[in-house]
């Protein structure tokens, strides 16, 4: 008699439409997140900010492909020089490969690199900095350890700090207790203490060749501080969860732990972890900024956005400043942690149910 | 309220007593001391001085010491070297190991006020800015004024604040000479790095407060207002901004810790003899001794703070009990 | 003259996934001490038409595309927000519904009345506070003055309701918007509030828009009923006039449901078969065609207008003046089948 | 909760809370307020160790110890030799082995008292027993029974040290020492009131140690007085009234600011809040400086270099090591990454010479001079070098500056030698640990004299030095040190100094790379500021010029400077006796002037 679809039941409900729409969704989180995917096509913003930060994600993938000048090749002769307008005809003819110890892929990236171009390499636009180094390349490789660290600590934090967080809110009583106590405690312990400890403890130069690299003690320092807060904002999201109607029901229709995990917490806390590490993000790469303003980033020649920011900083100053030095990294930043937020706010409102007066 | 606090209290020492033992156990194992300088002492020198601080007693025998105040003098417990300080529980801790005419207490008690005077400053700073922002961008969602607050928050909170601090400095103190450069001592000293240190907070919380008050105004009992002829501007200020608070409430208790050791660059640049320095210095120095005393500092930061905010909690929404919470 | 009027009220809402016609050219009137019953499912847009009276949709989403709403001799919905605010609460007020929901969880009821009374009347605080604990009184809230200091998470969903009526009829306006203000509550205090609502309808002539699912309710309190479907009056008419002969399958089959539920209407008719029609995509007929055992061809084809229930033909035949005034009114082709079926049923 | 009270109580809570907070911040920056701008403000770095000269040690330290406390001799700013402090003469046996000083009778502790022989003796005691932990102890181990006492084995009672009378104070030596009195201007060797230090470990029986140094009740010899201290803050002096030369002295009030980082001095200095800024200025900023006539750039007794680790092979063939020596471009490091004048250094003596001395220097520091000895340690071939010469890292403590030479060297020995170099920095304390333990291959270094004579410089490589730390050892190098401590006459050392310092170059357990400059923005104002290879200008000597001084001042100084502005009082500051003179000269002046109009 009818040929409406099944799961048009219930229309709009008097107080609000589309809280109805979406509560009907929400029994089936597939359709929950092809609403939130359709929600974050249509704005704008976030479209962009994804295609920013994708971009981005290539070009620092790539960079050894890309006809830059080396960023460690030293070159006293042009130290300092201000970003060159117009721009010269990039006909420079004197790349130098030279760079620190690089990866298999990297080297192998820069041989085809040199295969390419040979010694073409792009002019100064950037300017360049104290010893001579395109600022622009410096820029595109120090995204490189960025957004490693941005990376790396996002995977802690998903893998720590999420399933200890869930572990925690899921089996409560004791366990609880005891997995939130320890998050407490390394809550207050002031971090650059830990940060100190491990930088010179796993760099301590006993352990030889097999000696980790800076970078990666540093992407360990980062991830061993930046766990902390997501396994608090996921435990509490588990126990608002099972306390929940939902959880409830399902319980008393009989459904078992792994079926309510999957089809009910997880698409649940997901949300809300996704959310939450487009925030985490940005805040350790400042972090990382941070560090490399007390010394303790990266290793030179390497380069780091928070490194070049830092060097930037020293150099604005009432009697000269070369300014591009901290504008080059410091708009690669905003950019970036701009796009990262603007992606976290379309994110939390496309999965919030309740959010309905923005735009 | 009374039986919450005294829980409270109770998880503070177990807590306070797990960090300073991690502190202390983490700092002895960094590599380096306290008195490795680059003009190396002589060894009899050293011998004495380590002999001075305890520093050669087995580390059990010092990490009794730091708890203290357990007598370990020659009357005492372990008979041998005289006493240099009283310990933790005593609240006494010693003499600092690189300034060593200074005791912690005193170097304490001097920077602590100013960072608290920097810090509270700073807070105010940013919850006005921020609420301000996000109550102004909330009662015109999508204008192009919401855009732009949208757009600053992301801005403070994208910049590191070395960055920002220098380039308030450069504009405020030379192009328009309004502040002075740097130092401490009168209110004019506190203008830039309340800001400079105030900014990303205040972005912080602008983002909080205007997603808090949007989903707020999207509640029903906002309508029930709105039938009985309240106005809009009440409406935001009465009915939604308390709503809103709560997550700006939570955010504070983590801040005001940040805000404490945050201040470290905002120090360092404004010259601010404030707490925000011992907390590196301590760890950059091995100066064991400090480092104890800026940790119990924190712990209890962080802890009174986070208490203080679920207290908060109770006054802003009567629904929570925090005896059943405890 | 009538207290209020409304006329054509066509209201859209602006959805992500296109546009959805919540109120479709709804017209009634309320007189001084009257009470109209707005009977319908749960989405039939209701509450939609209680908000647009008062300006409360939500801005930017609800577009009121035509309409006038006669108050007092003002169309409302031409005043400033200044204006409106003067009438909202002291003139028109509003019972809410989901009482869980409707009260800040911040505040005290006291706090919540107080507020209500001091938005419209220079009192002070105890003054308001006097009269918030005499209006509890009124609705019967036992120790209202304790009451006066609690919090809506302490109280029971009964007393919730209470306080929501307490504030809407304590600044004393002229024209209650009740938004199912009684579905919380247990037989004898409905029976309380009804009664209630009756005697200020006598002693202040408080004109009531009295919306529920209660056909029972309806039919024992209300003076005239106004049925909705998918956004759009079916029917409306003399309560006793519409229950005894309703002209529009649609009341028919809720008539029925009611009196097979014992009198107690669930929002879904299951007598009635079938599924109210997607709002965002309606037919371009009658939205009630696809369910209704009476349809003809020509109901798919065009939306039957709101007429006097002697039928279309007839009307057109006997050269009536379409008086949108008239006490009985229906959309429907069929109707005059309908109340012949529903007379040889009853 | 039964009644409305919760809502309230916030309302009040917070009123409370802003109330409190405000009149907190009032409160806190009111009671400074007060607070006038010192004579003379200045900033040499962050807060210093200690105040206690014995525990003290480092730059900023010294300038505030020199100030609060004096020696028997003073260092005179402009030669350097060592001239009368607190001693107004003194006597040295044949056999340098005993020298006698006599006080100053005029002479006085800040608090009034009178100075004497026996505050010396007691200081000395003080500051050579162990549990003091000096650091300078060791450099009066000259004296008899000193060694023994300072590591434990003998009392105070065999000391050398003896008050002949009150103002007469006899040293005994051990062994012939010929410079002690350039030692003895060092600033550990001040006296400390007895008195006074008793008197707190009396009051304070545990605490004494963090109380004496107080401005309340540190007593001090010198021409200032510490007036307050405030931790990360400033140090005031104060003029002291019983400084025996106090009418020498024109500035009465002084603050030393402790500013970490060096471009907030800067933005102080700038905006006149600070009269003299001294510290390592970023190499970006240098052209601009030295164009100004308030930066003053000169050389300074102090040497940047880079150890080698000689233990660990290759690095253990001194070829290798000299190859890597002769590779670094050092004109290159200190014209285009330092720019302030710094010296290319080829000797481990800076400037190539301290006072007659001569050192020899690094021969054939050429790219090709390095390539040769290369090839002579048999990496002859590039492939070969790069299959069998491993990469090298330099070790060095995080800073931009160790960081950009460390970055150039690693370019220079790869593009003249081919060899790899990693970069390794680690934090200050970090990194001396591992350069204590060897934990490197090439870690940068640096040392600065305390007073000026090779031997200074050169004993830090003798095989029993502590300062060492590459593991080279050299008995004949030992051997030559060994004599050119014991000679007396400076002549007859420098020869032995100079052999010694030839070996050194060509075993290069280190790779001398730039002598320093010190690095001072002075206020043009300020007058008495004397440049000297210590940057040790005398505080006491400082006085603030008048305009009319000023202007004679820049015309006599160098052409093309930019001029700025002086932030000193347009009147001048000068100390009374200087004022009583130029009052008479000028009172004179002005007679004859008139009598010549008559």
């Amino acid at each position: 008699m009818s040929a409406v679809p099944e799961q048009r039941r219930s229309w709009f409900a008097d107080a609000d439409f589309e809280l109805a729409l979406v509560q009907l969704e929400r029994e089936r989180p597939q359709s929950l997140w092809r609403a939130a995917r359709e929600r974050l096509r249509r704005r704008a913003s976030v479209r962009w900010s994804l295609r920013f930060l994708i971009g981005l994600c290539l070009l620092s993938f790539l960079a050894p492909l890309l006809p830059l000048p080396s960023p460690a090749a030293i070159n006293l002769a042009n130290a300092t020089l201000p970003p060159q307008l117009p721009w010269p005809a990039p006909g420079a003819l004197d790349f130098e490969p030279q760079y620190w110890e690089l990866g298999p892929l990297d080297a192998q990236m820069v041989s085809l690199r040199t295969s390419l171009f040979g010694k073409w390499r792009t002019g100064h636009w950037l300017g360049t900095d104290a010893l001579g180094r395109d600022v622009l390349a410096r820029v595109v490789w120090g995204s490189r350890t960025s957004l490693l660290v941005a990376l790396c600590a996002a995977l802690t934090s998903l893998v720590i700090g999420a399933s200890w967080g869930a572990l925690a809110g899921l089996s409560g009583g004791r366990v609880d207790n005891v997995l939130m106590r320890i998050v407490d405690v390394l809550f207050a312990v002031p971090t650059i203490f830990l940060v100190i400890f491990l930088l010179s403890v796993l760099d301590a130069p006993g352990a030889g060749e097999a000696r980790l690299s800076r970078e990666q003690i540093f992407f360990l320092v980062v991830g061993a501080v930046s766990w902390l807060s997501m396994a608090r904002v996921v435990r509490g999201q588990v126990l608002e969860l099972e306390r929940s109607a939902f959880v409830e029901a399902a319980r008393a229709a009989g459904a078992s732990t792994p079926w309510i995990l999957t089809r009910h917490i997880l698409p649940n806390v997901l949300g809300l972890v996704v959310v939450n590490l487009t925030l985490t993000l940005p805040s350790v790469i400042l972090y990382e900024a941070f560090l490399s303003f007390l010394g303790l980033g990266v290793e030179p020649p390497r380069v780091s956005w928070g490194l070049l920011a830092a060097e930037g900083a020293e150099a604005l100053n009432p009697l000269e400043s070369y300014a591009w030095l901290v504008l080059a990294p410091g708009c690669a930043m905003a950019a970036t942690l701009l796009a990262l937020s603007t992606l976290g706010d379309g994110l939390r409102d496309a999965l919030s149910v309740t959010e309905r007066h923005e735009r | 309220m009374s039986r919450f606090l005294l829980r409270r209290a109770l998880w503070f020492v177990v807590t306070t007593w797990a960090v300073i033992t991690i502190a202390f156990f983490v700092l002895r194992a960094a590599p380096g001391g306290p008195f490795s300088g680059e003009r190396k002492l002589h060894p009899s020198v050293e011998a004495a001085l380590r002999a001075q601080y305890h520093l050669d007693w087995p580390l059990w025998k010092q990490y009794l010491h730091t708890l203290g105040p357990l007598n370990l003098d020659e009357r005492g417990l372990f008979g041998d070297a005289s006493d240099v300080f009283g310990g933790l529980l005593a609240l006494d801790f010693g003499p600092s190991m690189q300034h060593r005419d200074v005791s912690v207490n005193d170097a304490l008690a001097q920077s602590l006020p100013i960072s608290i005077t920097l810090g509270s400053l700073a807070l105010g700073i940013a919850l006005v800015l921020g609420l301000g922002a996000a109550l102004l961008s909330a009662q015109f969602p999508g204008s192009r004024f919401d855009r732009l607050v949208r757009l600053a928050a992301a801005a403070g909170l994208v910049l590191p604040n070395f960055v920002i601090a220098s380039l308030l400095v450069l504009v405020f103190a030379f192009w328009i000479p309004i502040a002075p450069v740097a130092g401490w001592g009168a209110p004019r000293h506190v203008l830039l790095p309340a800001l400079a240190l105030a900014l990303p907070f205040a972005a912080y919380i602008a983002r909080l407060a205007r997603a808090g008050l949007l989903e707020t105004l999207s509640k029903d009992y906002i309508r029930t207002a709105r039938a009985k002829g309240a106005s809009e501007s009440a409406i935001l200020w009465r009915h939604a901004l308390r709503g809103a608070l709560t997550p700006v409430v939570s955010y504070l208790g983590p801040a005001a810790a940040g805000v404490l050791t945050g201040s470290l660059v905002i120090e360092r640049i404004f010259a601010i003899p404030g707490a925000g320095t011992h907390f590196v210095a301590s760890a950059l120095n091995r100066d064991y001794t400090m480092a104890m005393g800026v940790t119990v500092v924190y712990a209890v930061m962080v802890f009174g703070f986070n208490t203080a905010v679920d207290v908060a909690y109770t006054l802003l929404d009567p629904r929570l009990d925090l005896e059943r919470e405890a | 003259m009538s207290l209020i009027d409304v006329r054509h009220l066509r209201v859209r809402f602006d959805t992500e996934r296109g546009p959805l016609q919540a109120l479709e050219h709804v017209s009634f009137r309320i007189e001084r001490g009257e009470m109209l019953a707005l009977v319908g499912e749960s989405g039939s847009g209701k509450s939609v038409c209680a908000q647009a009276l008062l300006s409360l949709l939500p801005r930017g989403r609800a577009v009121v595309e035509t309409g006038e709403v006669w108050f007092e001799g003002r169309n409302l919905l031409t005043l400033s927000e200044r204006e409106l605010r003067a009438v909202r609460g002291a003139r028109i007020a509003l019972v809410p519904q989901d009482p869980g929901a409707a009260l800040h969880p911040l505040f005290t009821i006291g706090e919540q009345i107080v507020e209500a009374l001091r938005l419209h009347q220079e009192l002070s605080r105890e003054e308001a506070r006097e009269l918030a604990a005499a209006a509890l009184v009124e609705v019967g809230v036992p120790a209202a003055r304790e009451r006066l200091d609690a919090y809506p998470h302490e109280l029971s969903g009964g007393l919730r309701q209470r306080a929501l009526i307490a504030m809407a009829i304590a600044p004393r306006p002229q024209l209650l918007l009740a938004d199912e203000p009684t579905t919380a509550l247990d037989v004898t205090v409905q029976a309380q509030i009804m009664e209630l609502l009756a005697e200020l309808r006598r002693t202040r002539e408080l004109g009531v828009l009295f919306i529920t699912h209660d056909l029972g309710l309806v039919a024992n309190y209300a003076d005239r009923v106004a049925v909705m479907y998918a956004g759009a009056l079916v029917e409306s008419g003399p309560t006793r006039e519409v229950f005894r002969a309703p002209a529009h399958p649609y009341t028919l089959g809720l008539l029925a449901s009611a009196a097979s539920l014992g009198q107690r209407a669930d929002a879904r008719l299951e007598s009635i078969a079938g599924m109210p029609p997607d709002p965002l995509n309606l037919p371009p007929g009658c939205a009630f065609a696809a369910r209704c055992a009476f349809a003809q061809e020509a109901c798919a084809r065009a939306r039957p207008p709101f007429l006097p229930p002697m039928g279309l033909r007839q009307a057109l035949e006997r050269g009536v003046e379409l008086n949108l005034a008239a006490e009985r009114r229906v959309a429907c082709f069929e109707s005059e089948r309908v109340v012949s079926r529903a007379g040889a049923d009853s | 909760m039964p009644s409305s009270a919760p809502a309230l109580r916030l309302r009040r809570v917070v009123a409370a809370l802003v109330v409190v907070l405000l009149a907190a911040t009032t409160l806190a920056l009111a009671r400074r307020a007060g607070r006038t701008r010192a004579d003379f403000v200045f900033t040499a770095g962050g807060e210093v160790k200690s105040l206690d000269p014995h525990a003290a040690t480092g730059v900023p330290e010294g300038r505030v110890i020199r100030a609060l406390f004096e020696g028997l001799v003073v260092r005179d700013p402009l030669t350097l030799a060592p001239a009368p402090g607190c001693a107004e003469s003194w006597s040295i046996s044949p056999d340098v082995k005993r020298y006698t000083f006599t006080l100053r009778e005029t002479a006085r502790w800040s608090n009034g008292d009178p100075l004497r022989a026996e505050d010396f003796v007691w200081s000395w005691t003080r500051l050579l027993a162990p549990q003091t932990g000096a650091e300078y102890a060791a450099q009066l181990w000259c004296i008899e029974g000193a060694r023994d006492f300072a590591e434990g084995r003998a009392g105070a009672e065999g000391l050398g040290l003896r008050a002949l009378d009150e103002r007469t104070l006899e040293v005994r030596l051990s062994e012939p020492q010929p410079h002690l009195l350039d030692v003895l201007c060092f600033y550990a060797f001040v006296p400390l009131h007895r008195a006074s230090y008793e008197s707190v470990q009396q009051r304070y029986p545990s605490t004494w140690a963090t109380q004496w140094t107080r401005p309340e009740h540190l007593v001090s010899n010198g021409p200032f007085a510490l007036r307050e201290r405030r931790i990360n803050e400033r140090l005031r002096l104060e003029r002291s009234p019983h400084y025996w030369d106090a009418d020498g002295v024109a500035l009465r009030t002084v603050d030393m600011l402790s500013i970490e980082s060096w471009s907030s001095a800067l933005n102080l200095y700038l905006t006149g809040e600070v009269d003299w800024v001294d510290g390592a200025i970023p190499p970006n900023l240098v052209p601009r400086l030295l164009a100004r006539e308030d930066f003053r750039a000169t050389p300074y007794l102090g040497i940047y270099f880079y150890r080698i680790n000689t233990t660990r092979p290759p690095l253990n063939d001194p070829r290798v090591r000299r190859a890597l020596s002769r590779a670094v471009q050092r004109a290159e490091i200190t014209a285009k990454v330092l720019k302030a004048g710094q010296g290319p250094a080829f000797s481990f003596t800076p400037w190539g010479s301290i006072g007659d001395y001569k050192a020899p220097s690094l021969s054939q520091a050429t790219p090709a001079g390095a390539d040769f000895e290369f090839q002579a340690a048999k990496y002859s071939t590039p492939r070969r070098r790069a299959r069998e010469f491993p990469s090298i890292e330099i070790h060095f403590n995080t800073s931009e500056t160790h960081r950009a030479i460390a970055e150039v060297v690693a370019h220079h020995w790869k593009q003249t030698l081919g060899v790899k170099a990693r970069l390794r920095n680690q934090e200050w304390k970090a990194f001396l640990d591992a350069q204590a333990r060897l934990e490197y291959d090439v870690s940068r270094s640096s040392w600065i004299a305390d007073y000026p004579d090779p031997g200074n410089f050169l004993e830090i490589w003798t095989s029993d030095s502590p300062n060492n730390r590459t593991g080279w050892k050299n008995a004949r190098y030992d051997e030559l040190i060994a004599r050119a401590r014991a000679e007396r006459a400076p002549a007859s050392r420098w020869p032995l100094y100079a052999q010694a310092e030839q070996i050194l170059l060509d075993e290069s357990p280190c790779i001398p790379i730039y002598s320093y400059v010190s690095q001072n923005l002075v206020d043009p104002g300020l007058g008495g500021f004397d440049d000297n290879a210590l940057n040790e200008p005398s505080l006491a000597k400082l006085y603030w010029r008048d305009s009319l001084e000023l202007d004679a001042a820049r015309k006599q100084g160098a052409k093309g400077k930019k001029r700025v502005p002086s932030h000193g009082p347009p009147s001048g500051l000068r100390s009374p006796r200087a004022a009583a003179q130029l009052l008479d000269a000028s009172g004179g002046a002005h007679g004859a002037n008139v009598g010549g109009q008559r």
